[in-house]
């Protein structure tokens, strides 16, 4: 049995719901059609009433999971695409991401984002907003790279008291598989190794990871040991982790999706340079995206975001300073 | 004991319409004397931001307030502190979150009119206009599943707020939900300084009632026996199950947008129109008219009212501002998973 | 020369009904066959991303097409191949977008719907729903303040676009600057796979009009000669000064969602109902009836098509994609102020 | 005679419209009111039609001025507050920020945001949200510090082809004063030396120039010769200034008044030391607000905002390691 990465959203759905009775999902086209990408195939029959299809309002469905989690139940709104949350932000930074300071009330929603580019989607199917909801106050943003962490974390968004955006990554649904389902899991806040190495260190998370791990093969036989941290939630982002991996490599490098000015790989280079400057042996670089909306075409496509090959070359000048 | 006399827990349960028209007249003279209280606090120099009244929609706020009960949900928006006071909400809140003291339910944090208490049903408005109709649907829709089957919703909106995506997304949605969805209007011809005509082209915005398949009722704003009849049966009819109710009320706001404000703007045509009156001195008329009240029984409500608002703002005085080294700092339920660097 | 015969320039300028008729007919048919060889593409491999057709919509989008005129602005919606072609987007635009041909208006940056020549009056859709209608509103205010008098604009929208807030901002927008908007709703019956039942409350989303004191019309969009009528009156409307019109048609989507959906949701009773109609069959019918073309006619009408979308996808296919190490990497237009960094 | 930093807003539309019959103003109360601020005071009267009220719906007034664009115009929006933009940011960052990127068509739009906190404003009137715009592609955004840059900034941001975002500050309104308009001007895009200094960097903008302008006068009599730099605009990010700030004083400290994650300060510092660390001869170090949202009362707000003495206190440490 093999379980991809979609699939694993799907059964940690599953088990919130039938854990929790507090637990109902709201989304457009979630309902008996299990959602634009299945993954709530199913659970509109499994859970009757508690999987709810919304009118294409993504002010409205946000603000009406912060209203039911005020009553104390406990939301997962799907997005059809992070892309839309542009129309639901107002409620999720100003709403969701506020109650909690001004109010001392919980507000445990989770928003599931299918994020990132894919081959063909273009520039409003394809974006990546961590960078935007983590600079807000009020939310934690997370963004699994692997099936086990798309399915633990999401048990553990879930069951958390505050509003947590689901960061998961489009490009990884269909491929990405593991053998089983995690019984155990790091927490939400906590980084992890993906790949130990000892000559330079690449901070990455979602998708990128496996263009990082892709990177650091192509490195290996070149003589260079790579280590690989999956930051796994961006806010809070686990700086320890990350400043304990340049302690032992020196040299770093950050990767990311999205749009060059600010973001995680700034914030990263950022904590690690004001913290741990000493820790470094070389500049600190970063590889994100091209400062262009994403490209329709997949060979523009490829060029847009970093890729293995565009990672190791980066890598490369920071192995060589 | 005035305050108790004042406060919805002491008031009779409104066993007949007249109790009702004299207990809701009686928020109304308290919201006019808390508003002009906070105005004058302003104007002395002792307000923080800004100070945002209800002179003229007291009536409105008021028949809603006193039409809810406990367990519905209530989102008051700018208007609303006799809605807010007929709904429950003690004096102490109001005055205590203008003056930002750490005992008010927004502790310093948040300030005048953003003031609220979830748990008692009182949902703290953000400023951003129609936003708050979706919680409310979303609240709702919680009691709905948690088997509370006659537990209303309330929120208040203008005419300005009526133009926002946000109005429009989250009544569509109280209507497919079917929630019992209360959605007062307070059309006060202008939104901050602009005029109705630059804000919507419809002849009335009961109109747009038909185009969500809600009920909506239009009514005198400046009237309380009219408002308290169309507030009390548009609660009567959520709570029996017929789905969202639209109700829309002219007035005028006799006051500026904000006590920063002179409102030069609003044109002596419309002052001296229907709309214009003043909803108190319409309610006290009536009052008298229907021996509901005598000349001095009314100077002595007033009397009470203003002592209240005294001693409340006296006792606030009193109470500490917010320590910014005691603060806690956290955005997050969870303290394990707020975002530290080294400047914090 | 067959293109030339289906370009718009060539066709007669409607003179009367009957030119209209077949005129409008030859862009539905045109379009048909695009949007069968777009998904026949799709199905072979040959398209990366989605592939949208207006299949069972094409009556009305063809009628909104010929109903506009040169200097007009439209921004059509996802399924409005026919009222682009109608409008005059050459075929050529439609099939290098969704290959990515370097030569197409979108450069391959941009995909499928998502094409547009703002000079030529047609706007770029983005995916969000409503989003074209206010910058379809401050074009139509831009050619006012310019002295252009007689300029309309339409747009298109489904029934589950409906409830986007930017739909409602917008529509009272142009209400309330009286401008001369035409919004065609397509109620196809489910937004994706959301039944009408779980999209509006209201018995007809005509009954909206109201609300923002705008006209409105319903309309059988799988009927041509009333799609014909109906965009006719509308568009002249506006461009009378009268103000924005609000069309909504009703009929079925004849296709999945895109083409990845094999649309199982849509009920057996609602494809067989009235809006379940194929309006090219319907058409085909009326054409007939009035002696306005016979069978062969329409057979040759048909390879016509045929031969001018694969003489169009032949080129398309020699043309070059784009090559990202030519690609000009700049979302600003001023070259100086373009924000670099070490790693780009 | 003295002008404001209000009055060089309004002076600079004044202008803009008496000279360019393209440009119109369009926002909530912007006609015959002037606005909530009076930035467009008698304007409407000025230049009949040319100045209009607006409904409240944000994403229209944004998509009307895109379109207006498309067909020739320079609408001036005004945003009420910044903080309501969210219910505008769809049609800023994916219509206005991908026209050109998409079409070529170019979209010369100014959207006027009244940033900022000032005592008594709260979580919904005070926010800071250069760094939201600064991340998405297609946007110039600009941060003016002076009556000066005020003025000068704004003619040119209308004269540009590309969307603006100009983050004008609340608090410099009525304070900040000049003795007259500037005849001359840097252009958008180079930053500004605010003060000379050789013991270290400060780089900010907008109000906290002032802030850090008075934190350089506290360290003066201690001994210390602080450079400041105004960015004036952040995107794009005269990193060229900075590096050769930093290549005199070898140290940094990066001020921002909004909150931590990522934003401005991040951005500076990955620059710097990616592209300059040998440059420095300490650790860079950042200052922002608190990470949570604006608080209402004058002494929260005080805390929860970089000011003079504690921008002073983080230099001190700066300078000290
Ligand atoms: C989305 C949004 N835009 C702008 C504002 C700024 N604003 C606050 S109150 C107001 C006028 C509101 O008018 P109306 O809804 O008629 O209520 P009234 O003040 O007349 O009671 C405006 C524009 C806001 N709060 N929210
Ligand atoms: C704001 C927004 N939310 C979600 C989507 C995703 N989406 C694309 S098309 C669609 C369904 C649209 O339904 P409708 O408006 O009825 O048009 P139809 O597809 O039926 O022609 C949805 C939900 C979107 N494009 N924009
Ligand atoms: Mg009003
Ligand atoms: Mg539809």
């Amino acid at each position: 049995m093999s379980i991809t990465y979609l699939e694993a959203i799907r059964e940690a759905q599953a088990r919130a719901l039938a854990e929790d009775p507090r637990v109902f999902i709201y989304g457009e086209d979630v309902g008996q059609f299990g959602g634009a990408f299945k993954a709530t195939k199913n659970l509109a029959a499994e859970f009757p009433g508690r999987v709810k299809d919304a009118p294409i309002s993504e002010d409205a469905i946000v603000g009406f999971a912060v209203g039911a989690a005020i009553e104390g139940m406990r939301p997962i709104v799907e997005m059809q695409f992070a892309d839309f949350s542009t129309v639901a932000i107002n409620q999720i930074v100003n709403q969701a991401g506020t109650l909690f300071w001004r109010t001392q009330t919980p507000c445990p929603i989770v928003v599931r984002m299918p994020c990132g580019g894919t081959s063909g989607s273009g520039p409003f199917h394809s974006q990546n907003m961590e960078a935007i909801y983590s600079h807000y106050p009020g939310l934690v943003v997370v963004t699994p790279a692997t099936v086990e962490d798309a399915y633990s974390m999401l048990i553990e968004a879930v069951a958390l008291n505050d509003p947590v955006i689901f960061c998961e990554h489009k490009l990884l649904y269909y491929h990405l598989k593991a053998e089983k389902l995690p019984t155990e899991a790091l927490p939400i806040g906590k980084a992890r190794i993906a790949r130990e190495g000892r000559d330079m260190t690449i901070v990455t998370y979602s998708a990128m990871i496996h263009e990082a791990l892709a990177a650091a093969d192509e490195l290996e036989p070149e003589g260079w040991r790579v280590e690989v941290v999956d930051l796994r939630s961006v806010k809070p982002l686990d700086t320890d982790t990350v400043m304990a991996s340049v302690a032992r490599t020196g040299r770093l490098l950050c990767v990311g999706e999205s749009w060059p000015w600010g973001g995680v790989t700034a914030e990263v280079i950022a904590r690690v340079t004001s913290e741990g400057f000493a820790l470094l042996d070389a500049p600190p670089q970063r590889l994100n995206s091209k400062d262009t909306p994403v490209p329709y075409h997949p060979s523009l496509w490829a060029a847009h975001r970093p890729t293995g090959h565009s990672i190791a070359a980066a890598a490369r000048r920071v192995l060589r300073q | 004991m005035v305050q108790a006399t004042l406060s919805r827990e002491a008031a009779p349960s409104p066993a007949s319409n007249v109790d009702t028209t004299v207990e809701t007249f009686r928020f109304m003279l308290l919201a006019r004397v808390l508003d002009e209280k906070m105005a004058n606090l302003y104007r002395a120099g002792k307000i923080h931001g800004g100070v945002f009244l209800g002179r003229g929609q007291e009536a409105l706020s008021a028949s809603l307030g006193v039409s809810l009960r406990k367990g519905d949900v209530f989102a008051p928006l700018v208007r609303d502190t006799a809605g807010r006071l007929a709904f429950g909400e003690p004096i102490l809140d109001c005055v205590r979150t203008y003056l930002g003291s750490v005992l008010g339910p927004m502790r310093g944090r948040d300030g005048n009119v953003h003031r609220g208490r979830p748990s008692a049903g009182i949902l703290p408005m953000i400023s951003h206009l129609g936003a708050m109709i979706s919680v409310v649907n979303g609240a709702l829709f919680a009691k709905r599943a948690a088997g509370v089957q006659d537990a209303v919703g309330a929120t208040c909106l203008g005419d300005g707020g009526m133009s926002t995506g946000a109005f429009h997304e989250a009544l569509n949605q109280a209507a497919v939900e079917r929630l019992p969805l209360v959605l007062v209007v307070a059309n006060n011809q202008y939104a901050y300084s602009t005029p109705n005509r630059h804000q919507f082209a419809c002849t009335s915005l009961l109109d747009r009632a038909r185009g969500y398949g809600v009920a909506g009722q239009a009514v005198d704003g400046t009237d309380l026996t009219a408002c308290l009849n169309a507030l009390r049966s548009a609660v009567v009819a959520a709570r029996a199950g017929q789905g969202p109710q639209l109700v829309v009320a002219s007035l005028l706001r006799l006051c500026g947008h904000g006590e920063h404000d002179d409102a030069s703007y609003i044109t002596p045509e419309i002052k001296k129109s229907a709309v214009g009156r003043d909803c108190i001195a319409v309610a006290e008329a009536q009052l008298l008219q229907a021996d509901l009240a005598t000349r001095p029984a009314l100077a002595g409500l007033r009397a009470e009212c203003v002592a209240a608002v005294e001693q409340a703002v006296a006792t606030v005085q009193r109470e500490p501002a917010p320590d910014p080294f005691a603060e806690q700092w956290q955005a997050l339920s969870a303290a394990h998973l707020l975002d530290t660097t080294q400047e914090s």
